[in-house]
């Protein structure tokens, strides 16, 4: 079996006085792709964030390509091969939708060029010289994912990538990470919409109050189906 | 559930004649017709960029018109201020959830209540005269299922929790009609039922226009579905009506498959 | 001769030539609180303090080493730059991401001190600095009075602001600070670097106005409170011009020096107040001033 | 009266007329004190001292303070004339004794006259008519007004342009400017394009060393008439950009043996300040303050202030000096040129005494003053 | 705005258990108001009310609207002059000269409010700023200020036409009355619904409006209120004094009005008073050393932003809280 990509263990984090996650371990190898799944406020978010030191205050472990992270400067984390795509896309709107793309470092060679994002997503060609504040909520989430993508890292952490998308976005980024799975693109995902979630995912993690509360794969789901209903609802 | 017949003939409550919105060159709303029934929800969907958010923005005025003409309840209120526009009963909720972050759930509730009974302006009273409104603003509350976190600053709450808070907010106003951008964006399935009961629940007496990606909940809930794409007007009519037309099935919902 | 508003031509266009003259000034320090505000969100309140820094230790060199001016327009704004350097490692630092207005009131408080000590060094008197010969010169253009060194002022701080707009707007660099701007740890968890970024933006910022310092040095008295009068003027430029943008300060900080210098041959009584009064008008009918883009 | 001397100097010790008088009118004071024996009446002298940074409130309850905290007898006022009229009205309802060294504006002994008070400064009168007519007289015939706003600098402004039109000249034009202003270039352009022969000055310290570096960028130096330079004005600027100002003063430490030996000292403890007449008045008046209350022997303010109105100023520091009943004291003025840098010995050579004017013929009389206390009574 | 505004959120539920505490210390600050004149220099202890009023009357601003105004000083030195004049030179009663001062301040506090109003966060700062300095050169211009003079020896007089306000006691006891009315009114308005307005506005501006709120009349009627509040401090200062000059209208006022409300601690009610009380001590100090009284002003200010941002009413409220 491969070796882990992700590697989180007992991880606790801290939004200034309130403590949101209580030991968080899970881990995904390369190539999986793993579903974090949660009611809103579980810790999902906070989960990726901590990933990314993008929370207060972070205690236990996280492991990247084996490296720790904790401890390691902001600007450092991305190199260990890491693509973030936040929750409410995180684009910025005084950038042009170009600039948006251009700006982050490239992070590994495997990275996707301008021309092809722009074949994937033709709204964003369109406004490409448009300030990416006046996308709409749609054309931002697809630019947030476009402009990871450039980077070309080993690891996709997606925070909701389907949220506010019309179905045939949907469907279309379904089959793009469908496609970069394929090509054997690691991905952690976060998703309420669990059908979207359960045809990428080769594991589940169920994750309530701040803690990992139950962990299975694909022929686990049937098995599961009534604590994922009372998580998600389905 | 099956809503109650609505009478399309009668005279829209809010109706809008040949809206433009250009952003420089660009027209993210390009002409828009659209009537809609009193007591009615009524659905507006399309792809991303059609122009949705826009059109709500010019429709409760936070945009100036490029042209066009808008009505609510028999005024003309092309031209009259956001501030005007929800004293005349049309409340709007916003697409990136907007409440009080450092006010707890219950005050964020209660502000709104506060200017619609006139508590809002009174600097002699001690602030305690507001627990008048408590009661109404805990109701609310539970409404969205948040009655255990009423003394929590809302900035902690999650993002789904904020969207219902928001929600318990706009309705606090008791508005004649209600703009819902994307209200289930970023719920969990199990929330996403609560708040369509919700909907459902305080649809009496009101009208309910509302931006939705999720097909479910816009079959469940919605009389009537306009789509939109490229900032006009792409098809209107029911919802299976317009899921079969080919036309939208293109543009938005996409080759069909299981599920 | 011919005559305007009853003032003879070449006194008049004399009066114009001061008015960019202060003009440049105002743009180039304006430049340096929107380059600064743009990034760190601060509103750096010891800008004034730091072109006094730059005229005294100019002044100071010239005196202990007899430096020439060229040499001086260079080393001062460098030994200015490293000292932001050293305040935002140990200041600056510790308000990030907290309300902007801290930023205000911390560089309030450090021009405080940098003025106050620099009042109990020097006392208020001005210290006398001198041209460079070269520039000394002055030449007659149909009876007005081209005093060289003005304007090699005017030209040398249009460069200087072109070049700065350019790197900006049109530069990866430029937008790294942009985004930055907009949301830093997002940027940084992206893997950029910007607790370096903040440092350099604020040390470039501070050096544009010890450069200001020194060329103002020859001109106006080296005096401890030469910054703290200016500062204000150029927060109204900066308001005007609207906060976010770069181009904005710099055109008006020209075009408000050329109405103040028109102010003071029409209406001289009014020279001080011109500025603010089309701050004020300009405020009420374009809150987010004439180049911002609406907040 | 305790019988023991308590003694404030109130001035400008950090702010705009810092450089003429402050710290270094504490020295002379202090140097005044000591060559007095350091004691009077059997008791050592107290000399305190207070900064009224130029402000006339903090100016006015600084006074009122020690006034009332420290039962000081006498303060001796320098800076800004409008701090030291704020500052001059406290001691007069509190029957304090003033002296006056660094304000200049005529109403100390005209209109606000104390009871007590004694101005050792000359007045923007006798500056301006010490030089306006002189100039007038070598060709400088129309004139052109930069002034500081405020009674100092209107005073001064106006005794000037009364001086020209009586020699026969006439101002042209005025530009008022507010206290410490860093750009006085305009308003030496439009006082150029008025097309007068003369730029005069009426303004003093920053303002003054501003108004002449521009003046040389704009090669309009030799246009200005400056009516009050100090020393430390001309030291800071230099004497190639100040060489040839003629002004009056009414002292300088290189006039007489006295002066000469006096200043030396002081720019030894000062580390080469060049006093200025505010500074020698301030060494003079507290000597003379003291020689009165041993010769009254009493630091009752009414008794002290007699015995200085009878008693000769003899110090030497001024020449034929007396002082009058409205607290006016009367001594000849002198017409000083600065020296161009090869005229100059040494550093503190900084002027050449051209000329001397008799004290009559410039000052008022106590009656012409206005000073209510000596107005005429018939 | 961040979790890390410039104010204290409202701990929620305590407020009653505090009470008692509060009403302690309120009775403590009365016996003290009684007892300062004759331990102290009551021309000191005046002064510090003065100020401590009008630190509070800004505090308002910023802690409760969020709006940090840097042209406080135009209120408060405005006003100083009007009365100054109107006493002086027109010789109306005391009492009526402090009212018209206060009047104009509100008059001016709704031009300048007008305009700064519409921007927020650090551009009202920078606004306010720029305008009180516009204020400030109108001053020195004015032909009735008499620009660098001020308007000096102005009479007390006697309050109502009766109470001889020469004499300290009397002034005394008017400055504390005037000290106590400005206090309850402010704490009246912050604990009011107004109030909890304003707070929803400072939270989120274009959500309010979305709920119908007229935003800028509920900013603009806080703005005035502290202007007058301002203004009444300063006349009132102006009669202690006797005085009134350019000092007062100064942007450097501004600045110690805000250090003033930041030391003691932004956002509470007493906080302020405490800042105050502590500046006018300071500045009362170096006032006689040869020492820049700004130099420890700005060190101050360094020191409250760095170490203690909630100053120090505000630090000890939250350790009572633990
Ligand atoms: N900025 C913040 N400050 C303090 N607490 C926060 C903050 N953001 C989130 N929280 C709290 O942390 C907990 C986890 O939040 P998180 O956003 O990770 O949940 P989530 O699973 O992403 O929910 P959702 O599906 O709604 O996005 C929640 O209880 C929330 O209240
Ligand atoms: N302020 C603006 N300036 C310029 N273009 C804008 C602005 N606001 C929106 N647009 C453009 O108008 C189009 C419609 O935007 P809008 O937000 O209305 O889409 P939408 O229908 O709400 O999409 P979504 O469902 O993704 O929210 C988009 O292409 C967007 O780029
Ligand atoms: C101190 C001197 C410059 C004169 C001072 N300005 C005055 O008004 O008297
Ligand atoms: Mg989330
Ligand atoms: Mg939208």
């Amino acid at each position: 079996m491969t070796e882990p990509i992700l590697q989180i263990e007992n991880l606790h984090g801290w939004y200034d006085e309130s403590h949101v996650l209580h030991g968080v371990t899970l881990e995904a190898r390369r190539g999986e792709t793993v579903a974090l799944i949660g009611r809103n406020g579980a810790g999902k978010t906070s989960t990726l964030r901590a990933a990314m030191n993008l929370l207060g205050r972070r205690e236990g472990s996280i492991r990247v390509n084996g490296r720790e992270t904790i401890g390691m400067p902001r600007h450092k984390v991305a190199y260990t091969g890491l693509g973030y795509v936040p929750e409410e896309r995180g684009i910025f709107a005084s950038l042009s939708v170009q600039e948006n793309l251009m700006l982050l470092p490239s992070i590994g060679e495997n990275g996707m060029s301008v021309a092809r994002i722009y074949e994937i997503f033709p709204n964003l060609r369109e406004r490409r010289r448009a300030a990416a504040g006046t996308l709409s909520g749609g054309e931002q989430q697809m630019l947030a994912m476009a402009r990871v993508l450039r980077t070309g890292p080993q690891l996709l952490l997606l925070d909701e990538p389907t949220e506010g998308l019309a179905p045939v976005i949907v469907k279309a980024i379904g089959s793009l990470l469908a496609q970069l799975k394929a090509d054997g693109m690691t991905m952690l995902l976060v998703e309420q919409n669990f059908h979207f979630a359960r045809r990428l995912a080769d594991r589940f993690y169920l994750i309530e109050n701040g803690r990992i509360t139950d962990h299975f794969d694909r022929e686990g789901l049937e098995a599961h189906a009534d604590r994922v209903a009372d998580v998600v609802g389905v | 559930m099956s809503a109650p017949a609505i009478d399309t003939a009668a005279q829209p409550i809010l109706s809008a004649r040949g809206l433009v919105k250009s952003f420089g060159g660009f027209k993210a709303v390009d002409g828009v017709d659209l009537d809609v029934a009193p007591g009615s929800i009524h659905a507006l969907i399309g792809p991303n960029g059609a122009g949705k958010s826009t059109l709500f923005g010019l429709l409760t005025r936070f945009h100036t018109l490029s042209a066009g003409k808008i009505t609510l309840d028999g005024h003309d209120i092309s031209h009259t201020k956001p501030a005007e526009v929800v004293r005349l009963g049309m409340v709007r909720s916003f697409q990136i959830s907007a409440i009080f972050p450092h006010l707890t759930a219950l005050e964020n509730v209660r502000v709104a209540l506060q200017r619609r009974h006139g508590f809002d302006r009174q600097f002699w009273k001690p602030v305690a005269s507001l627990r008048a409104l408590d009661a109404e603003a805990m109701s609310l509350l539970e409404a969205v299922g948040l009655q255990d976190l009423r003394d929590h600053v809302a900035v902690n709450l999650s993002y789904g929790r904020k969207r219902a808070l928001e929600i318990a907010t706009t309705l606090a106003l008791d508005p004649k009609v209600m703009l819902l951008d994307e209200p289930m964006a970023g719920m969990a399935a199990a929330d996403v039922a609560v708040v369509a009961e919700l909907i459902l629940k305080v649809r009496k007496g009101r009208t309910v226009l509302m931006v939705e990606h999720n097909l479910g909940v816009v079959e469940d809930l919605c009389d009537r579905v306009t789509v939109l794409a490229r900032g006009r007007v792409l098809a209107e009519g029911g919802f299976d009506e317009v899921r079969a037309d080919p036309v939208v099935k293109e543009a938005y919902i996409g080759a069909s498959d299981d599920d | 001769m011919t005559e305007l508003f009853g003032i003879p031509m070449p006194v008049l266009s004399g009066q114009i030539l001061l008015g960019l003259f202060n003009g440049a000034f105002y743009a180039l320090l304006s430049l340096g609180l929107a380059v600064i505000f743009g990034l760190l969100r601060v509103i750096n309140f010891a800008h004034g303090a730091l072109y006094m820094m730059g005229a005294f230790i100019a002044f100071l060199l010239g005196q202990w080493l007899g430096l020439p001016f060229w040499a001086l327009l260079v080393v001062a704004p460098v030994l200015v730059g490293v000292f932001a350097v050293a305040m935002e490692k140990l200041l600056l630092r510790h308000v990030y991401g907290l309300d902007p207005l801290y930023g205000l009131l911390l560089t309030f408080g450090v021009a405080l001190v940098i003025e106050g000590m620099a009042q109990y060094m020097f006392g208020v008197a001005g210290k006398p600095f001198s041209q460079p010969q070269a520039l000394s010169g002055v030449s007659m253009i149909g009876g007005m009075i081209l005093p060289h060194y003005r304007v090699f002022v005017i030209v040398v701080a249009l460069i200087t602001c072109l070049g700065t707009w350019a790197l900006i707007e049109r530069t990866r660099l430029g937008a790294f600070l942009r985004a930055a701007t907009e949301n830093r740890p997002l940027v940084e968890a992206f893997g950029v670097n910007v607790p370096v970024l903040l440092t350099a933006t604020y040390a470039f910022g501070a050096l544009l106005a010890g450069f200001a310092g020194v060329m103002g040095a020859p001109v106006f008295q080296v005096s401890a409170f030469m910054g703290s009068n200016l500062i204000i003027i150029v927060f109204a430029v900066v308001v005007i011009g609207g906060m976010g943008s770069i181009g904005g300060a710099i055109a008006s900080g020209f075009l408000l020096g050329l109405c103040e210098g028109l102010t003071k041959v029409v209406y001289p009584e009014a020279a001080n107040i011109v500025v603010f009064a089309i701050m004020a008008v300009v405020l009420f009918f374009r809150p987010s001033g004439l180049f911002g883009k609406a907040a | 009266q305790d019988d023991q001397v308590k003694l404030l100097v109130l001035d400008d010790m950090t702010g705009t007329y810092s450089g003429n008088g402050g710290p270094n009118t504490l020295l002379a004071v202090q140097m005044a004190v000591e060559d007095f024996g350091g004691e009077v009446l059997g008791q050592p002298i107290e000399v305190l001292s207070a900064d009224h940074q130029g402000k006339p409130d903090i100016g006015s309850s600084l006074a009122q303070r020690f006034i009332d905290e420290q039962q000081i007898d006498v303060m001796t006022l320098g800076g800004s004339s409008a701090v030291g009229l704020a500052a001059q009205g406290r001691a007069a309802e509190a029957g304090i004794v003033t002296l006056v060294n660094g304000g200049y504006a005529p109403n100390f002994s005209g209109d606000q006259c104390a009871p007590f008070g004694s101005q050792w400064a000359p007045t923007t009168r006798e500056l301006a008519r010490g030089v306006a007519g002189a100039v007038v007289n070598e060709g400088g015939e129309s004139w052109y007004m930069l002034t500081a706003d405020y009674v100092f600098g209107h005073g001064l402004s106006a005794d000037a342009a009364a001086a020209v039109e009586e020699a026969g000249g006439k101002v042209l034009g005025e530009t008022v400017h507010p206290l410490n202003t860093t750009d006085l270039a305009s308003a030496l352009l439009s006082a150029q394009g008025s097309g007068a022969d003369v730029i005069g000055l009426a303004n003093a310290g920053p303002d003054l060393e501003t108004a002449i570096k521009q003046a040389r960028d704009y090669g309009l130096s030799d246009k200005l008439v400056a009516m009050l330079v100090f020393t430390n004005n001309v030291q800071s600027l230099g004497l190639e950009a100040t060489q040839g100002i003629r002004m009056a003063a009414s002292s300088y430490w290189d006039m007489n043996d006295t002066t000469r030996e006096w200043g030396t000292r002081f720019m030894e403890r000062n580390g080469g300040d060049v006093p200025t007449m505010g500074h020698i008045a301030a060494y003079a008046s507290v000597t003379h303050y003291l020689k009165a209350v041993a010769a009254a022997g009493t630091d009752d303010a009414e008794a002290v202030n007699a015995k200085m109105k009878e008693l000769p100023i003899d110090s030497g520091f001024f020449e034929n000096a007396k002082m009058l009943d409205n607290g006016r004291v009367v001594y000849d003025m002198l017409l000083v040129e600065v020296n161009s840098p090869d005229e100059s010995t040494g550093p503190a050579d900084l002027y050449e005494i051209v000329a001397r004017i008799p004290g009559e013929e410039l000052f008022l009389t106590a009656e012409e003053s206005g000073c209510p206390l000596t107005a005429k009574t018939n | 705005m961040q979790s890390t505004d410039l104010y204290i959120r409202p701990d929620l539920g305590q407020g009653a258990r505090r009470l008692p505490l509060q009403a302690l210390l309120l009775a403590a600050g009365l016996v003290a108001l009684a007892a300062a004149p004759f331990l102290l220099y009551p021309v000191f202890v005046m002064k510090l009310l003065c100020f401590a009023l009008f630190a509070s009357a800004f505090n308002l601003l910023l802690g409760y609207v969020g709006l940090l105004s840097f042209g406080h000083a135009a209120f408060f030195g405005g006003a100083a002059y009007v009365t100054a004049h109107s006493v002086k030179v027109w010789g109306i009663d005391p009492v009526a000269g402090i009212a018209l001062g206060t009047l104009a301040a509100a008059v001016m506090g709704a031009a300048m409010g007008a305009i700064a109003i519409r921007r927020q966060g650090i551009y009202f700062a920078m606004t306010t700023l720029a305008l009180s300095q516009m204020i400030y050169f109108l001053f020195l211009r004015a032909p009735f200020t008499n620009a660098e003079d001020g308007i000096q020896n102005v009479p007390r007089g006697h309050a109502f036409g009766l109470i001889d306000l020469s004499q300290t006691l009397n002034m005394y006891g008017l400055v504390v009355a005037v000290f106590l009315v400005g206090m309850f009114a402010i704490w009246r308005v912050i604990n009011s619904p107004y109030g909890q307005v304003l707070k929803a506005l400072r939270e989120n501006e274009t959500r309010a409006v979305s709920l119908g709120y007229r935003a800028d009349r509920y900013k603009l009627g806080a703005f005035v209120f502290s202007a007058a509040i301002a203004g009444l401090a300063g006349a009132t200062k102006a009669l202690v004094f006797q005085i009134a000059t350019l000092t007062d209208v100064a942007w450097q006022m501004s600045g110690e009005v805000i250090l003033m409300s930041l030391l003691g601690g932004v956002g509470t009610l007493a906080g302020p008073s405490v800042g105050a009380g502590l500046i006018v001590t300071i500045q009362n100090y170096f006032a006689t050393t040869g020492f820049p009284v700004n130099v420890v002003l700005g060190l101050l200010f360094i020191l409250c932003v760095l170490c203690f941002r909630s100053g120090i009413v505000g630090e000890l409220a939250k350790r009572a809280r633990r």
